[in-house]
């Protein structure tokens, strides 16, 4: 049976892409300036309005702009639900994926394009629910991403479900009389599954809000932060106590928290709502991006200079 | 043996040697004896030799191990199963003889280990019996550990003198296999082998010696399935994978885990079978094509994100080891079930490629042509393999790797302006441009599992719904007319046509030659493209009065498999039947042949 | 409104009354002005004055609302579908008034709000013109709060003046519907309906009324499919339920988990889909049916746990409400597309029952269907409905709930000896005990994914595998030889046949019924059951020169959809063809007849 | 369209069984004596000779034994792997479902038959790989059931690859060059999820798992047991350290150990291999079963003494 051709030949690399007029220069990056909010926005976002989700997306704008990111090199991924329609948003590379599923997918960006540092966001739904063991997995592998949850205690794009964040008694269409199941605590959930990098802010304080992107970005791992965004079309008012404008409190972590002390950090996430914000966790340590890295130069040492197709045939050559 | 079974010589006199062209040997113990390992170093040999070989083993259920069975056939010539009937038996136990001797031709030769079987006289009427003591011989041979570990090594020795092998390339694979570890093991097993080799068959008369087999022009590799697959993808260029353990699917991610880093890539092993397709999805998009794969439950979670992969159109290989189904099924067996689910599994109308490699060397290059499928056309592609050629070693001829080695990394160069869901490229394919990318133009794409523009952004437009999914069909309308021509084995006209995929393309074969022999005016058909379907089949059937569908599935509600679906649902014609089993055994030639004379005899 | 477009009547002079046997009322606005309240109220009321009803509605895909339609249509006589063309069209804004023209009769009337849109003088040729300045009316009426929320309601009381609708029973319903609440809220809406009733519409001279319909023996009800899905389950004895939200699906989940704890049942919202089908087939393995649902991305999530409820042989019930795919797809939009999956979702060959209702009051009784089929053959079953079903209005009548209502709790009796997957029941059929069930001989079964013995333990026996594929393929055969026989719409023979399943019936029997009118030779065919399908199809095809299947679904690689695919397959008729689209909207029937005559016109 | 007929009649409620010859006497739960062994013990496992895994059986039936269950309401389920295999070496009512699913499946029996108590068992990779999810919230929502995971630190069935408890450095087949992905702490994360009762045990010490299975049984909420046990076939001696006879420690929580503690009882689940075994922590707190029980209540209360078709009815009046 050795009379097997290939009738498919393998596309030229361009093949990849709609063939360009005439090809670009590349831009070096030190000739960047930073992107304007109007070069970097893009749809009108189809949230309703007064939802928190907006205030996330300017800032993760004002993000970009401050730290002059290079446009093309912008990668924002999102799961299913109000929040996750971001991608849209933004006038960048962008993917939309499936319901809970963001992590593994962006994971994959993450591993195999070391050039790239990948934003994820999501709703609560997405990421505690459907899409709770990739949470804790991805946190445990500490790949290498920011992840930016933003949690409205409810399911917005289905119309009002109980969510895993709702609180005991939360009238939704699933609980009619109320929620009955326990609400999870993402903050002990992420530092109990190994995340090294733990973070919790709100909506309605933009400052602390970009403080926290630009900390989980700069993080050399797992960048957790959930962010409380408000559903005014379902939850309203859920995080009021949370705003000093509607008289509420907004408590930042103590500054003599060690946020390398992970039971200080989980006694942290003790307090009842509005609780505290700001950095719970930061540890550093070898991300499996690093591991992989690693265990790829090992390897590579053993065959250096060798052209694949000879590695390949030498593989072959044991098993005559 | 062809031939030698049939010439039963007088007892007495003087071992004489005799030619033959082929033979079956099936080896019977327990999987804990290394039987497996006798029939590999066989295979390796016969490779070595330009032989032809195909093996065929059972695994037993149990952890534990526990029985089990390797068949090796070798031929000077074609070999396109692993035989329906051996010539000869070796069974280490008596429940191996007892549960195989039913296997062996008559007047096959049984060699069984005098130290645990004893020859059942009515048999022996039968069958010509050899028994040594293999089990005591080794323990002396080792020196008295007591323990019989290497009585494998010690049989090799035994089928080496009955079938007159090379001994110094034996030698040499013996070295190769225990080399390493410390020298001590590499003598034992030395001792063993020459033990057997040298023990005197006295009441054994005659020697095998295998017809040269006409000079290869290249060196032959010897492999099982999954590990042609796992190769093949790395010289298509695939860098990146994810995937989840399941039998018989494992290997191959065990290989790949273990090989893609000195070419600089990985795979990782993830949570479950969804995090994998996602994470390959996430890879493929980050601009070069990964793989994922799964067996039986696995694939059925992989559907969902498939979906989105069609939906998206990004290019992704999925690798559907097929094993015994439904549910957790028969994780151990051979099943061609999983048809359906890569044609149309996941909810809405989902349009993939579907192809089956139908040996160990096509697994190689299925390998290939599904990567370069899966990027020309911006797709999903599912091979659709299995256990049994997961399972099973041949020898086919190297590959020429300075020529066929793929570079498929992905190409930055900046674009002026960019819609990767254009209505207008005239070629009617998606392209993707990777992250990293930059579009002159300031306007950037989205990927996403909505339906959508041309830019991916979403919408609820009638028409372009309908633009997109005419789009993501009829680019596979375009691919099936890029198929090379589909021919018959056999000649293109006569009684029955025997249709079939995969892994059943060695006993269709051997059937059509079987038939051929005797006059039947039988053809075969192996179809490789499942989906979509190569174009011009009708011409084909149009040639024969009987066109059956041959299938390890069921024949369902209607009376007919899978694939026997798919074409009498296209091409509508009433004399397509099915001819099925589910008993998780691959075909017999034999069975084959009467199944389908049988249905012949009926009407319609 | 069949006649009263025809007969245009001469501006001046006095209203006149005028008899008619139906209308098709459109009304277009934003979601937020609650315009699908109206069309609710209109409805309710039809069903209350025993007409028929359909209703037919566009969700905007914002969050936040956005232009959205109501249109729903009361006749005396039996009606359909929810129309092609619209005999009124009541619009709130200029976008309503210009995006929906089009779908108004030629000489149909506008009434549109004065205060927001202003008419375009080509239009004024073609459609009777009725500006009434709504908005301002309406906050004149409240009492000038400023907000014009009631306009709706106003809207209604012009609607019940121009129509002669029944005052007092519209009264009625606005006090159960605004009840409850603050009593002023249900003033603040009377007080709309009435300004609206008594505001004079001296430019409008003519006043519709309806033929009275024939007397029906029952009360009508009047609701959504999802309503009466679930309600059904509920008759049936469903007790047990367990799902996660996803549009369209979640109203059923949302009903059921508010009602079942009445009947001392529950539903439970999982963490995901996967989590939602094995805690279902936990409650049926515990003894009774459960239900689990989902739709798009949901169903494909269920399968592998499906295939483990066919293996195992479980009853279980499966509502997949279809919406627009692949991936996420297009969810507020109606698809036929899941036909695929439904019948071969899953990995390996996993026969299971499929079942579509056709419209709202079949949903009611295909889920009680659905239950008992499921309990008879021990099978999963899914119910395959739609968008169109799930969310439109019908009125039918009240269900004798005294003859109906089933209990199935289960049944702890005591056995001597039991084997679940017993091979020599004359049924064939699989019977489960639930726990808790005590067995004298003290053999207790399991039940597995793996293939099994009679017991349910393991088995690696090609014998078995080879008997219990074939004893859950042979059950669902006995389905099939058990179901109705199955009749055409219209004359059992003729030039065309229009096949179709699930929601597409109306529109069909309408399409029969007009080109009947015109002397064309065209009937229908519904098919109910779709896995397995219905015997002796056949005979009816015989009657017929062209079967053309109609389908909401793409024409697929082959040119035809996924119903046309099964038939062929399993007929192997080429006369066979589809009729397919795939824009996300219900059909038309010009779109059918148009379709259907193009292509008989055509050669096979 | 009212002419619809339901062509499928109920079956009679006894049709759900195969026709038993006489139906038999019920006996009263008083007039049994407890089940021996040989009436427990089903087919002869086909775990390897060794596998920690037979203890673990055998310890099950003891607590039969000594617990007197009625035989008809023991049921037993398990997802997928070689410990999972558990439930055909029981003769007793028993499920074997799919990989990493079993929790949902056991909640659906437990949430549906309160006359039952439900085991589940299973592997580290069918419970904390792609069960992991399952697992969380199971436990927030204290589902009334008994987990026992049985942990070995590998994959079983499959045959040696890195499970999510596997130590750094193991050398799996996924892991030639040993395991990079840091392990999850079962412990921790069943804290974290909101469990009510956590416990450690390992097959070495049969009286302590038979005491944490009878702790287990008792608590009233999902009870959580990771028990070590010994993969001899592709992790042998990985529990060494943990077993006195192999010149190992086998330490017990603290007695002064607050199980009611959440703070301590995570911090005892740090300590390094062999670490602590006992129960972690356990704490009352209303099960989901009971919640969902109250809403029925609540409900029927509106409805009293109606039969099902007379709420029906009314409820349809509603919608003329
Ligand atoms: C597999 C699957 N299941 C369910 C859905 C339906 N769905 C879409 S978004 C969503 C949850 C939304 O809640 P959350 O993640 O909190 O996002 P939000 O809308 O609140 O921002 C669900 C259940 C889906 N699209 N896919
Ligand atoms: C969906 C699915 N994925 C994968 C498998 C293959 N599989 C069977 S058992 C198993 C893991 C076994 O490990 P563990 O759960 O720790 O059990 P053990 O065998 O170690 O007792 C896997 C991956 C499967 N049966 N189904
Ligand atoms: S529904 Fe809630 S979350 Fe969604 S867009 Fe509206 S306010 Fe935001
Ligand atoms: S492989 Fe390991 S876990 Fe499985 S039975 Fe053998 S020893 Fe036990
Ligand atoms: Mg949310
Ligand atoms: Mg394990």
């Amino acid at each position: 049976m050795s009379d097997i051709a290939i009738p498919f030949a393998p596309l030229p690399r361009t093949g990849a892409i709609a063939t360009p007029a005439a090809p670009l220069p590349v831009i070096p990056d030190t000739e960047r300036k930073g992107l304007t909010k109007k070069e970097i926005a893009a749809d009108h976002p189809t949230w309703c309005p007064g939802c928190g989700d907006f205030s996330v997306l300017a800032l993760y704008f004002k993000l970009i702009e401050k730290r002059k990111m290079v446009h093309e090199k912008i990668t924002t991924v999102a799961g299913i639900g109000c929040s996750s329609r971001f991608p849209y948003f933004v006038q960048a590379h962008g993917v939309h994926f499936i319901h809970g599923r963001a992590l593994p997918f962006a994971s994959g960006i993450s591993l195999s394009r070391p050039d790239l540092h990948v934003f994820v966001f999501g709703g609560d739904g997405d990421a505690f629910s459907i899409g709770g063991n990739h949470f804790n997995h991805t946190a445990r592998k500490n790949i290498k991403l920011t992840y930016c949850v933003m949690d409205n205690w409810v399911y917005g794009l289905t119309k009002k479900q109980t969510s895993p964040t709702s609180p005991l008694g939360f009238k939704s269409k699933t609980d009619q009389w109320g929620a009955i199941d326990y609400p999870i605590n993402p903050m002990k959930q992420a530092i109990a599954a190994g995340a090294t990098f733990v973070a919790r802010t709100t909506h309605t304080n933009p400052n602390h809000v970009l403080a926290m992107m630009e900390a989980a970005m700069d993080h050399d791992g797992f960048g957790f932060i959930e962010c409380l965004s408000e559903c005014v079309e379902f939850y309203e008012g859920a995080f009021d106590a949370s705003n000093p404008r509607k008289g509420g409190v907004f408590n930042t972590v103590p500054a003599d928290h060690d946020v390398t002390d992970e039971h200080a950090a989980y006694k942290l996430a003790d307090q009842p709502f509005p609780g505290l914000f700001g950095i719970f966790y930061k540890k550093s340590k070898p991300t499996k991006n690093a591991k992989e890295l690693e265990i790829n130069r090992a390897a590579q040492d053993k065959v250096k200079g060798q052209p694949d197709w000879e590695i390949l045939k030498k593989t072959f050559d044991r098993m005559k | 043996m062809s031939d030698a079974a049939s010439t039963a010589t007088p007892a007495g006199g003087t071992p004489k040697v005799m030619k033959i062209e082929e033979a079956v040997i099936r080896i019977a113990g327990n999987s804990q004896d290394g039987i497996q390992a006798i029939g590999g170093f066989l295979a390796r040999l016969a490779g070595r030799s330009e032989q032809e070989v195909m093996t065929f083993m059972t695994i037993p259920s149990t952890i534990s191990g526990g029985p089990s069975i390797f068949q090796v056939r070798i031929g000077s010539g074609e070999v396109l199963s692993a035989g329906d009937e051996a010539d000869m038996l070796l069974c280490f136990y008596q429940h191996s003889y007892e549960g195989h001797i039913s296997s062996l031709k008559v007047g096959g030769v049984v060699l069984y280990d005098a130290d645990h079987v004893t020859p059942n006289p009515e048999w022996q009427e039968l069958y010509r019996h050899v028994g040594v003591h293999i089990s005591g011989l080794t323990v002396e041979a080792v020196g008295g550990t007591g323990r019989d570990k290497g009585k494998n090594i010690f049989a090799l020795g035994l089928l080496a003198k009955i079938f007159d092998l090379n001994v110094p390339r034996l030698t040499k694979l013996i070295e190769e296999r225990f080399g390493g570890k410390d020298p001590s093991i590499v003598q034992n097993a030395l001792t063993c082998f020459n033990a057997g080799y040298n023990h005197s068959l006295e009441n054994l008369l005659k020697t095998y010696q295998f017809a040269a087999s006409e000079k290869k022009d290249r060196h032959q590799v010897v492999m099982n399935g999954n590990e042609a697959l796992a190769y093949g993808l790395i010289t298509a260029g695939v860098r990146f994978g994810a995937g989840y353990p399941i039998t018989p699917w494992s290997d191959i991610m065990e290989i790949l885990r273990r090989e893609l880093p000195k070419y600089g890539g990985s795979f990782i092993q993830c949570e479950d079978e969804i995090a994998s397709i996602s994470m390959a999805l996430g890879a493929s998009y980050g601009g070069r094509v990964a793989v994922t794969g799964s067996s039986g439950p696995g694939i059925s979670l992989k559907t969902e994100a498939l979906g989105w992969g069609v939906m998206a159109e990004v290019p992704l290989v999925i690798v559907d080891v097929q094993r015994g189904g439904p549910s957790t099924g028969m994780p151990t067996n051979v099943e061609q079930s999983d048809l359906n689910i890569a044609c149309f599994g996941g909810h809405g109308d989902s349009p993939r490629v579907v192809l089956a490699p139908s040996s160990v060397e096509d697994a190689f290059y299925t390998a290939i042509e599904a990567v370069n499928i899966a990027r020309k056309y911006s797709t999903p592609v599912i091979i659709l393999t299995d256990q049994a050629i997961a399972t099973r070693i041949e020898a086919f001829e190297e590959p020429d790797f300075q020529k066929i080695c793929q570079d498929i990394s992905p190409d930055f160069t900046p674009v002026s302006d960019f819609k990767p869901y254009d209505l207008s490229v005239n070629d009617g394919i998606t392209r993707h441009i990777a992250p990293g990318t930059r579009v002159a133009s300031g306007r950037y794409p989205i990927v996403t599992g909505l339906e959508h523009d041309e830019l991916g952004h979403p919408t609820g437009s009638p028409k372009l719904h309908t633009q997109m999914t005419a789009k993501r069909r009829n680019k596979l309308r375009q691919l099936a007319s890029d198929f090379p021509k589909v021919k018959t084995y056999g000649p293109d006209e006569g009684q029955i046509l025997l249709v079939g995929w995969g892994s059943s393309q060695g006993p269709i074969r051997e059937a059509v030659d079987r038939a051929r022999a005797l006059g039947e005016a039988v053809s075969g058909l192996h179809i490789k493209y499942l989906n979509p379907l190569p174009n011009g089949l009708e011409e084909i059937f149009r040639g024969f009065h009987h066109i059956f569908v041959v299938e390890l599935n069921d024949e369902g509600l209607y009376g007919f498999g899978q694939l026997a679906t798919l074409l009498r649902a296209r091409h509508c014609d009433p004399r397509i039947r099915g001819i099925n089993k589910s008993d998780g055994l691959t075909w017999k030639v034999k069975e084959i042949l009467d199944r389908a004379r049988a249905l012949a005899s009926q009407k319609d």
